[in-house]
């Protein structure tokens, strides 16, 4: 199957036509999360900051899902040569570099007036800190280095060493004691959140989802454009150079 | 002569932008080593915001450290110095407008990013302006008397730890007058002084380094 | 416009190691010299002290043009193109903007860029990175120089030699235009070049001069 | 296979001893950079003492930095990787032998030296062997890193800053462990724990670096 | 002992351009092969591929050995020399370090090693560090490498271009010697060799082919 879609031509003739619905569906779902979000009782501590709950979590969990999602493309790419598989991690990369910014910038200004800082070097800040430099790493080797296959090659191995940060990010608030709290969705025993906060968070967790994959499609598809028309004019040229 | 060192300008600059150099490179190199002061100092805020502005001025000299091997050698091992001598720039030219493109390329990025970071150690917002200010003027005489250092260990292939023992003691003037600058403001004594003495080593810098930098590489050259 | 080099009576050093001496060579507009000589013996050091790049251990090269002389800086910067091993790409930069860049440094102009490109068929490689050009590519480009910026005195160490046979019998024709053209070559070669030129034999100087130096 | 590891051995160190390389560079840098510390930070002891093991173990990540651009590149571009491909070892073997002869020519002289510096800096006399253990371990695990990094961007052309980019995140653990060891030790919290994690660390990256760096390699030179 | 190397229509590709195609060649000890064509044709990847450095776009390259065919890594490891346009000389040491690790870390014995200096003659080269030397000089100190390990398959890129007559003519007996010893040679040249070679002329592909590559 995977191997199946890899073919990039394949691959823009299947997605190509479902981009735009899951464009409107992304478009829908955010403004009926919205929606909830601001009808949603306030908490009976955070008052109205607890709003920002609903960007910050969606944020957090597409920006450490995207690094996974990267680093599992990469691995076909290194195993199996797809160069598809390279196209879809460099595409998702400045996607999850922009949703982790914008965990950190939540975060960040729901710590002002939570814990009384906008910053605090905790566990959770600082991994998830490590995991925006990956993500530029990621993209500034891409961007740096001109042969595409090295350049996939290069990017799949620093892209799935980078993994190790993901259970960090996930267990640090285990394992260190810090200020930011701990799991209460996603946990063993099921999620300790309120009901009528819980559904607004799904929802934006749902509408976050769709527009990653929009996005991402969008840019697979500009960049093997891109390289459709790269080795079209290396062909051009070389044909030229005869004369 | 004008057209001849804009050329050459350009080509630097472009060279340090180009693929992915440039904004971002710096951008996540200072990240990573702000994030990196916390971890190992500890978070407390108050020794850190104590040791903040020495810290952020101690990592732009070594961001200025790190892309200096590149500046001169290896045009200079590729022979582009032969086609630079066939022109009509002195060498001092040459060497200035190649420290200046080096400046732009990392320095100036990474001077424009001091006052956020600076903040996020802890200084309070308002020290930005000046804060920006001293941080474009240090980086700028960092690029330059780099330039001395680089041009002074062309040929010898030992690059980057030799040029930082060369060029890291005249980095601390402007590394004490910056951190000075910002503990002065932080305290509310005077900053004239500081910022004077940082303005006048950056104005020093500039006169003085092209000319020593002009006469390492010809020294390099012959 | 007549233009000689005269260059006497010298002798170069490299470390502390007399290469030649007395090497003595007088050429004016339309002359091709080629440089022979073994290897190590010091062509390319000679042709980088005519260049300017090096001043010699004794003696002296001067340039006459029209009977007045000129001094030693200028014969570098307005008179000569000297053509190394090294080409002086940037692995890192496509041939175009390497090319525009010689070309705005040296003081070409458009026009000249252009027509250099047409001449050295250059056209095919401009969008390639200079690093995935092959030796003989690389050669061409740096050649561009020659055409695109005039210049009386063309000092050129071993360019044949890694270009293919349309490419030698092409650049032979545009040295025999640049010397028609009153210009001057001074060419090291280990092939002798397919036309007429004065030769100029470097050898190793005798134990005596060595002694002496 | 031996034979061949070892003359590749000795032909690294050779390179990064000769010619005043090594060790009085080394020294001279680390000394610098922490003579400028204080004088950034201001020289107040009690200041000073405080942050000491942390920065040590900052200089210690970003001395090792400065040399990595030419572990391989240069052999890269000079073509010697063909000449080591015909021989028998495999490019994880060369990886290793290069990224050893890094450390030992740099990395290890810098941990030798970390316990006087950080007792200069104020830490107690009794601290010496725990710092120099720890800071041994994390070199080794500097250098096997930095030959990802290098490796990672062979052929970029970017160097210095890009490698740092790459580095720096993954010496992140080695600092905390070192300066949280030195931290533990001083306040007479047990430091087994801390220690552990800094061998396993340096551990895991001699066995899984030249791992990662041979395919960089390979794919480079492609 | 006899081997025969096979190279079997291989396709040639760098970046998306295709350099050659159907490109077959069989060589049996004692075979010495001049690879010509323009600039850029893809000699230089040609050798290389043979080297084992990059595999091939399509077909393969076997080696046969006594009718036992050999898998491709051991090409490179112990079949042969490939010596390119970059001569792997670390500008900070001198010749005799170079040839020394070259000759441990290739499997060669210090007895080889003095024979080499002395067959090309690089004595006086010795205590120099390899920046110094001039172009042909490095190329002879690369040289040594084919004599201090001896391996069947050479595999050399324009080698001769930068040596003068003298060592043209030294090199020359080294690889007549190498062939009638039941080496293999392919050597990619501009200038044809002074002696049997058979010819192998690579031609960029016809525009029908890079179409269907
Ligand atoms: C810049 C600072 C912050 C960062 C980098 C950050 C990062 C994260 C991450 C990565 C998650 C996802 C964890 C997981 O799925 O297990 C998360 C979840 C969460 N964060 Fe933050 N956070 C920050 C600040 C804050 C603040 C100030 C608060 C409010 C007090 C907060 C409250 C939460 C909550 C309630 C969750 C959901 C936990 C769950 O249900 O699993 N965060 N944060
Ligand atoms: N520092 C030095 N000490 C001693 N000898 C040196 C030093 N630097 C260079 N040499 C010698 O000077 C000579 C330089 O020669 P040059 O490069 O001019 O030779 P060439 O005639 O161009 O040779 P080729 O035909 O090989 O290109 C070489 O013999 C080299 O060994
Ligand atoms: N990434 C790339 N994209 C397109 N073309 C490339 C790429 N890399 C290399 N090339 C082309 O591939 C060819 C490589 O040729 P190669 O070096 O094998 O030539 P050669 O026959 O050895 O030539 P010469 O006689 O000049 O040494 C060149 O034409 C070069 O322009
Ligand atoms: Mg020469
Ligand atoms: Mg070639």
């Amino acid at each position: 199957m995977i191997s199946w879609l890899a073919n990039p031509e394949r691959f823009s003739r299947i997605f190509t036509p479902i981009r735009p619905y899951v464009g409107v569906a992304a478009a829908l779902m955010f403004m009926w999360g919205l929606y909830l979000c601001f009808a949603s009782p306030e908490d009976y501590q955070q008052g109205d900051t607890v709003r920002i709950m609903y960007m910050h979590v969606p944020a957090a969990w597409m920006a450490m899902a995207v690094y996974l999602i990267m680093g599992i493309a990469s691995f076909f790419g290194l195993i199996w040569r797809h160069s598809l598989a390279d196209v879809a991690a460099k595409a998702a990369a400045p996607i999850g570099a922009a949703f982790t910014a914008l965990s950190l910038l939540t975060g960040s200004l729901w710590g002002r007036p939570m814990w009384g800082t906008w910053w605090e070097w905790d566990g959770r800040m600082t991994s998830v800190l490590v995991l925006f430099l990956f993500y530029i790493g990621y993209m500034a080797l891409h961007a740096a280095i001109e042969d595409e296959t090295r350049a996939a090659k290069s990017t799949a191995i620093l892209a799935m060493i980078g993994l190790v940060n993901l259970p960090v990010i996930k267990f640090s608030v285990d394992w260190w004691n810090t200020l930011h709290q701990g799991a209460s969705v996603v946990r063993a025993d099921g999620p300790s959140i309120a009901p009528d906060m819980l559904w607004p968070l799904l929802v934006m967790a749902l509408a976050f989802k769709l527009l990653f994959v929009w996005l991402w499609l969008l840019r697979i598809d500009t960049e093997l454009m891109a390289r459709r028309y790269r080795a079209l004019r290396a062909r051009l040229s070389f044909a030229e150079e005869g004369n | 002569m004008l057209k001849a060192s804009l050329a050459l300008l350009k080509r630097d600059i472009g060279l340090s932008w180009s693929r992915g150099g440039g904004p971002i490179l710096a951008v996540g190199f200072y990240l990573t080593l702000m994030a990196m002061i916390p971890l190992s100092l500890g978070p407390e805020t108050q020794v850190l915001a104590r040791v903040a502005p020495g810290l952020t001025w101690l990592s732009l000299a070594l961001a200025s450290l790190l892309s200096l091997e590149r500046l001169f050698e290896r045009d200079y091992e590729d022979g582009l110095f032969d086609i630079l001598r066939g022109g009509k720039l002195p060498l001092e030219a040459i060497a200035l407008i190649k420290c200046l493109a080096q400046w732009i390329g990392t320095g100036l990025i990474l001077a424009l990013l001091t006052p956020m970071v600076m903040i996020i150690l802890g200084a309070p917002v308002e020290a930005a302006g000046l804060s920006l200010v001293a941080a474009v003027l240090g980086s700028l005489s960092f690029a330059l008397i780099g330039g001395v250092g680089a041009s002074l260990s062309l040929g010898s292939r030992k690059g980057g730890v030799l040029i930082a023992l060369l060029v890291l003691p005249f980095y601390v003037p402007p590394v004490i007058f910056g951190a000075g600058l910002m503990q002065a403001y932080l305290t509310g004594a005077p900053i004239t002084q500081a910022l004077g003495l940082l303005g006048a080593y950056s104005l020093f810098a500039l006169a003085l380094c092209p000319i020593a930098t002009g006469a390492a590489l010809r020294s390099a050259l012959n | 416009m007549t233009l000689s080099l005269n260059v006497q009576d010298i002798a170069l050093k490299k470390g502390h190691k007399l290469l030649v001496s007395n090497v003595n060579l007088t050429a004016t507009s339309g002359d091709a010299i080629s440089l022979t000589g073994a290897n190590g013996v010091g062509k390319t050091t000679f042709l980088r002290c005519l260049a300017g790049f090096t001043p010699p251990h004794r003696g002296s090269i001067q340039l006459v043009e029209n009977d007045s002389q000129l001094d030693g800086v200028s014969i570098i910067e307005n008179y000569s193109h000297y053509l190394g091993h090294a080409e002086a790409l940037n692995p890192a930069r496509r041939v175009d903007q390497e090319l525009q860049f010689h070309c705005d440094y040296l003081g070409g102009t458009d026009l000249s860029l252009r027509e250099a490109i047409a001449r050295l068929r250059l056209g095919a490689l401009l969008d390639l990175e200079t690093r995935m050009l092959s030796a003989g590519q690389r050669k061409r480009v740096s050649l561009a120089r020659l055409l695109m910026v005039p210049r009386p005195i063309w000092l050129l160490d071993e360019v044949l030699s890694p270009l293919d046979i349309a490419h030698r019998a092409l650049m032979v024709d545009i040295m025999q235009a640049h010397l028609s053209g009153g210009g001057i070559m001074v060419c090291a070669v280990h092939d002798p070049l397919p036309f007429d030129t004065r030769a100029l034999h470097l050898t190793r100087p005798s134990l005596e001069e060595i002694g002496n130096a």
